[in-house]
């Protein structure tokens, strides 16, 4: 149904549409196009979503955030995606890990950490798991020894000492803090020999590698984590030793993705272009535009409602993951649409506006984000109802 | 029937393979990672490739060229794709012109028209239409506040006074000669290299595909075209749209395959070394079935393909209803291939050191490179 | 969202699931194969629906209905047509047209009929515009002279005489009364010339033609309308006189199509096979199931969405339209999905027992009902954003 | 290469129409409408097609039959479907096994073999898998209570003893003659007439399409198979995978594209009739794109399926990999142009009195009546 906001929360849409729109969009093709990997990330952005109370959006109200519930945080990431996908994913990661920090973390350690990430403005958070031989395997917690993540973490008197190297992470060298899962039983399954351990960036033996160049979605940072001899101490165990799967289970149970955002872009675009050559009077382009139309529609509501679930009883994990399958293709094949309206510029590049081509580049991102679309629908599967009838 | 290759297909499909293998492949990267889209056009490597013949390819024997019809060509086009799209394409546009002249004109008229193009190893060929009045498609997407007055003919003389930009002609600045079809009156020209000094590159394009190859606005500035450069006599018309356009289309399909094919050996190759679940992921049908898909529809895409072209070498053999519908058809599906495969990479895929971003770049480029996929059914449609 | 029922809504949505699956479901498969078009409708099971208020379930509760809004509408007519799609649509056509017969009829109208309508317990309404030579042209409206329905109305004395034939009405030669649309200045065009007429099913000079003999939705009956100097008293005009086109405007304006009904019993069908035959195992069966999964849920959010919105000023006809596009794009896919997975039975026809091909060939249907899919988009086309961004 | 089809193609081509239009046509739809599915089997009809040589076209001519190839066989077979799809498909049953014989065996033995089916023009052939292990794909989707024990074969002396109930056999009723694949050990084996007596038909399927075919379950009660009737000598297991099973895949698939021509044919012709908006609705491009997707599908359909059978008909010629993927794809183009054809004649498509629902029932029916697409490309994955 239509979201049932409060004024407070629409509010806080309202502010996210109005920063994409006045602050995101005008740099975002510039910055795509011209800056390199490690410098693209816009700063001075995210202090403005910072100071419009948006940085902290998912902080329980107690520690004086505004303790956002999953569908306004959908609805705010999707307004911020229309200026800038990548700058929308590296909020939205925050948002999700801020729930680790706030609600999972010892007394002790959001003593030492939950002041400064609710103070430093730039504060953002990651997590990470995927290595360059584990990413679906982890993904799919396909649970045999030797499948999963390799970086190792081993105890030495007051601290684990880790040892490995994390790639493609969200955030990675833009994030403060980072959830990183290590193995610490190597020749056990996964389910008996993972742990997470909260790692701050300036931690001793904690670089960042390769800031990954993409096809995308290039605002944000995707990086390499090199982790050598890396000393955390004892108290930054996070949750259960041995226990790290669980964790990743609620964290990978899926994602509420702001592919809206873009494909919303694209639409307008391309909704201008057609009135504006005069292509809106052939029926094939009135067709396009009206699938366009229905695409997004249809994804919204599935993304909104999973997301609307979330924060009840009935939250149901293959609808979130199966929201992100459609919602992915969908945009995807908005985006296309789009570009096909534009023509032969469709596929061009351009510093100084925005381009379907852009939206389109950025969406496809989701192919493979949060889980290729083919291991998501593996993922789901042995959620479906077991015996009988689905509880629609 | 006889689905067999010839010798003479296959060896030059080897010498092309060869080609792509020594000469291209090594190159590309770093065209696709330069900024500037005025510099990226590969000269040298074209002279190269002139040298073994493929720039000529099309052109006749006697007249020094490769004689090759557009079956033949296919092979070759297929592996040049192969090694590069956009490089692939600036020879199938120079076999196009080619082969349109001589089918037009003859070969002695070929001769005076195209002796610059044949002798000048670094000389290729583009072709404009001006129509009657501007297309919505060709009007620029956002507000062109700023942009030259499209391009119109205006009857001068025994001649026609050509003024204003033509958008996003293939290879445009790099042209010594332009085969120019005019909507009103119907007619057809070729601007040889003299007349083409009037002819200035307005805007090179920076696409996110092709990058080899050159996308640039054409601007007339008063140029003139003459009875010298007409291509046929009055009532040639028919012959131009229902025979020879037809090549405009299929051509360069044979190259958007042979990117397809890379993308897809890359993905094969990709998911039998990578690990997942215990076993490979070619054994997974998660990842088989993908692979599946691009092989089927790359035999049904190389089958048309092959049928077309070889209408196409025959006297009166092709449809164009057919030519144009296959141009649409094996774009869509090399598209679909070029993503599949990238998918198959998963998260790899979607990084630029790995090539796979490159071939889908490439391949949606091609969806936009020349006429675009609603016009194309727009036209079939009135030919159903 | 999630539906926010009322109990009293909820126990609608109940019991027309009860009644679908207890009395429609194991009779549907035989009717559907064995019976005549003309006698294939399961006239008892519209008593056992209307003895629990559903056939009257749009009436306003002023004259004893339950005043149902558009979702509830929409979620009872998925509940029935789980049983079967035909049984579904009488109801739905009568659903909406009783808004007409309550709401929009004159006083001496609602005195002569609206009683009958409530006691019958077999009363069923139907509408009817599609003619031999005009379907599409009529749902466009396409306004010119002599397009539009041909059907013919001319004033004598008392009473208004008709002519002509209607084709594929649903509920034709089911319904009790029926709205029938018919030219009143043949030289003009639709909006200038058509008018909308009560009509009993009793009346003189009206007879029900052929019983069209259809692929699927074969317990529904589609009729032939024969009006041969049908004499209809002044009094039953209604609406406007030469203002029919307005009327019609509303009535096709977007429908909320229960096609998730099959979908979800096709789905049921075909996950208890993959179980059993042990085809669950393989991973395209896997694959296959969730985004039945995925199409059925995004399919229903959608609908329910656009119902929602149908009870309030955000109502938006295109919404409503590009939902029936969608969910019926995506039921077909869901039953021709579940076909594959019942393998070579997938194909066979049953008396006995319920089949997704029966669930697909129901919903096939909607390829052309309510709108052929392609004529809906140009419909919602010119109400796509006029200028700027749409309204999300 | 040359894809001209011969004289011999377009003669075979003009007799199978003829025969489409003048014997099938008429008699189609009463069949459709028949109820009882064991009633349906047109046995005269096939009689008459006999007697032109279409039962035994691909028999070898010295022993009376046409002598025609995979690639003259789907001339024939896409006319016949353009007439219907049953009977198409059983006529190219008859021509499956007729090859695979004679592929199998050689010459002389095919005589001993199938004289029978030679002789009697009434005879008609199948096929039985009778795999290792009952797969999933073969089991009821429902509750089977009651369903007989699936088939098994137990060696039993010098030959083997089969029983149990195999499902779905295409026109297993009228068979007189069935190649039998036993999985384990992998031996092929042919029973004839005689044979057949033991096998009893436990069911006829009700399906929605191509309803002048038997579909039925074949129930062996300690049926026996023996020396006399293998077909290969031990190690030609490989020989049938990769050289004569694709044939099973790929000549139905000529049937499946005539009725998907005809389809469209009647789409196009309703398309030009049927005026909305004040011309007639090809015109509109909401039906004219689909009518191009039709051109388009058939057109590739085509060229793949032209390509796999002329490779069937060389030596060696077959790649078992293209084919089995050849089919997968044809046939679902062959549904969605059927689909669509459906849907360019509106409401009036989805009415019993045209013909458009029965060509989409067909098509569907296609596409469950043999191996399924998932289980095709499960199979074309191993071989990627």
């Amino acid at each position: 149904m239509q979201p049932d906001l409060s004024p407070e929360e629409a509010k806080m849409v309202g502010l996210a549409r109005e920063i994409a729109r006045r602050d995101i969009l005008p740099i975002a093709a510039e910055r795509d196009r011209n800056y390199p990997p490690d410098q693209a990330y816009p700063w001075e952005i995210i202090e403005k979503i910072d100071a419009a109370g948006l940085r902290t959006l998912t902080v329980p109200k107690k520690y004086g955030g505004f303790g956002a519930r999953h569908l306004l945080q959908a609805m705010v990431t999707e307004e911020i995606a229309y200026g800038d996908l990548g700058v929308a994913v590296s909020l939205d990661q925050t948002y999700k890990f801020t729930r680790l920090l706030t609600d999972e973390t010892t007394p002790d350690q959001r003593d030492r950490y939950l002041d400064d990430f609710l103070n430093d403005t730039r504060a953002l958070l990651a997590l990470a798991t995927t290595e360059p031989q584990s990413g679906t395997d982890t993904f799919l917690m396909y649970d045999e020894p030797g499948a999963g993540p390799r970086m190792s973490a081993r105890e030495d008197g007051d601290s684990y000492v880790l040892n490995g190297t994390k790639h493609y992470i969200s955030n990675g060298g833009l994030a403060k803090y980072y959830f990183i899962f290590a193995r610490t039983a190597p020749e056990k399954k996964m389910s008996e020999g993972l742990t997470c351990f909260l790692v701050p960036r300036d931690t001793a033996g904690f670089t960042i590698g390769e800031a990954h160049s993409k096809l995308g979605r290039r605002l944000l940072q995707n990086g390499e984590l090199v982790l050598q001899d890396c000393r955390v101490p004892a108290e930054n165990l996070f949750g259960e030793w041995n226990g790290g799967l669980a964790i990743l289970r609620r964290m990978v149970s899926g994602a509420l993705i702001p592919v809206m955002g873009p494909s919303r872009l694209a639409y307008d675009l391309a909704l201008g272009a057609a009135r504006r050559t005069g292509l809106f009077s052939e029926q094939w382009a009135r067709m396009a535009l009206t699938e366009m139309y229905m695409l997004i529609e249809a994804s919204r509501t599935f993304l909104y409602s999973a997301a609307w679930h979330g924060d009840r009883p009935t939250d149901d994990s293959k609808r979130r993951l199966m929201s992100k399958v459609f919602a992915s293709d969908a945009g995807i094949k908005v985006c296309r649409m789009a570009m096909e309206i534009w023509g032969k510029t469709g596929d061009v590049y351009h510093d100084d506006r925005p381009t379907p081509e852009k939206c389109w580049r950025d969406v496809l991102s989701y192919l493979h984000g949060f889980g290729t679309n083919e291991a998501v629908k593996l993922k789901a599967a042995p959620l479906l109802a077991g015996e009988g009838e689905e509880e629609w | 029937m006889d689905f067999a290759p010839e010798e003479t297909h296959l060896a030059l499909q080897r010498m092309a393979n060869e080609f792509a293998q020594k000469e291209i492949h090594p190159i590309v990267e770093e065209i696709d990672r330069e900024k500037d889209p005025s510099k990226r056009f590969p000269h040298e490597l074209l002279e190269k490739g002139s040298r073994l013949g493929l720039r000529t390819l099309a052109a006749p024997e006697e007249k020094g060229g490769g004689g090759a019809d557009p079956l033949t060509l296919c092979f070759v086009g297929e592996e040049l794709g192969w090694g590069d799209l956009g490089i692939a394409t600036t020879f199938a546009l120079d076999w196009c012109v080619s082969l349109a002249v001589e089918r037009l004109c003859g070969r002695e008229e070929y001769a005076r028209l195209l002796g610059d193009f044949l002798e000048d190893g670094s000389a290729h060929l583009t072709t404009v239409h001006i129509p009657a009045e501007p297309k919505p498609e060709d009007r620029p997407p956002y507000d062109g506040g700023g942009e030259p007055a499209p391009v119109r003919a205006e009857r001068d003389g025994e001649g026609w006074s050509i003024s204003g930009a033509v958008p996003h002609v293939a290879n445009g600045d790099a042209a010594k000669g332009c085969l120019i079809s005019l909507e009103s009156p119907r007619a057809l020209f070729l601007l040889g290299a003299p007349g083409m000094d009037g002819v200035k590159t307005a805007r090179f394009y920076d696409n996110m595909g092709m990058r080899s190859r050159q996308d640039v606005d054409l601007l007339f500035e008063n140029g003139r075209i003459s009875e010298d450069h007409r291509l046929v006599p009055a009532g040639g018309w028919d012959e131009w749209e229902q025979r020879v356009q037809p090549l405009f289309w299929i051509l360069p399909c044979a190259a958007a395959l042979g990117t397809a094919r890379r993308a897809h050996e890359a993905a094969l190759e990709h998911a039998r070394q990578r690990v997942q679940g215990g076993v490979p992921i070619i054994e997974h049908q998660t990842v088989g079935f993908m692979l599946c898909e691009n092989v089927a529809e790359m035999n049904a895409s190389r089958r048309l393909l092959q049928a077309s072209a070889w209408a196409a070498s025959r006297p009166g053999g092709t449809e164009s209803r057919d030519d144009v519908l296959a141009r649409v058809f094996i774009s869509e599906c090399c598209e679909r291939v070029a993503r599949r495969s990238m998918e198959v990479w998963g998260g790899a895929g979607y990084m630029t050191e790995a090539p796979m971003e490159r071939y889908v770049r490439d391949m949606t480029s091609f969806m936009h490179a020349d006429e675009m996929a609603h016009s194309l059914r727009a036209r079939a449609m009135t030919m159903l």
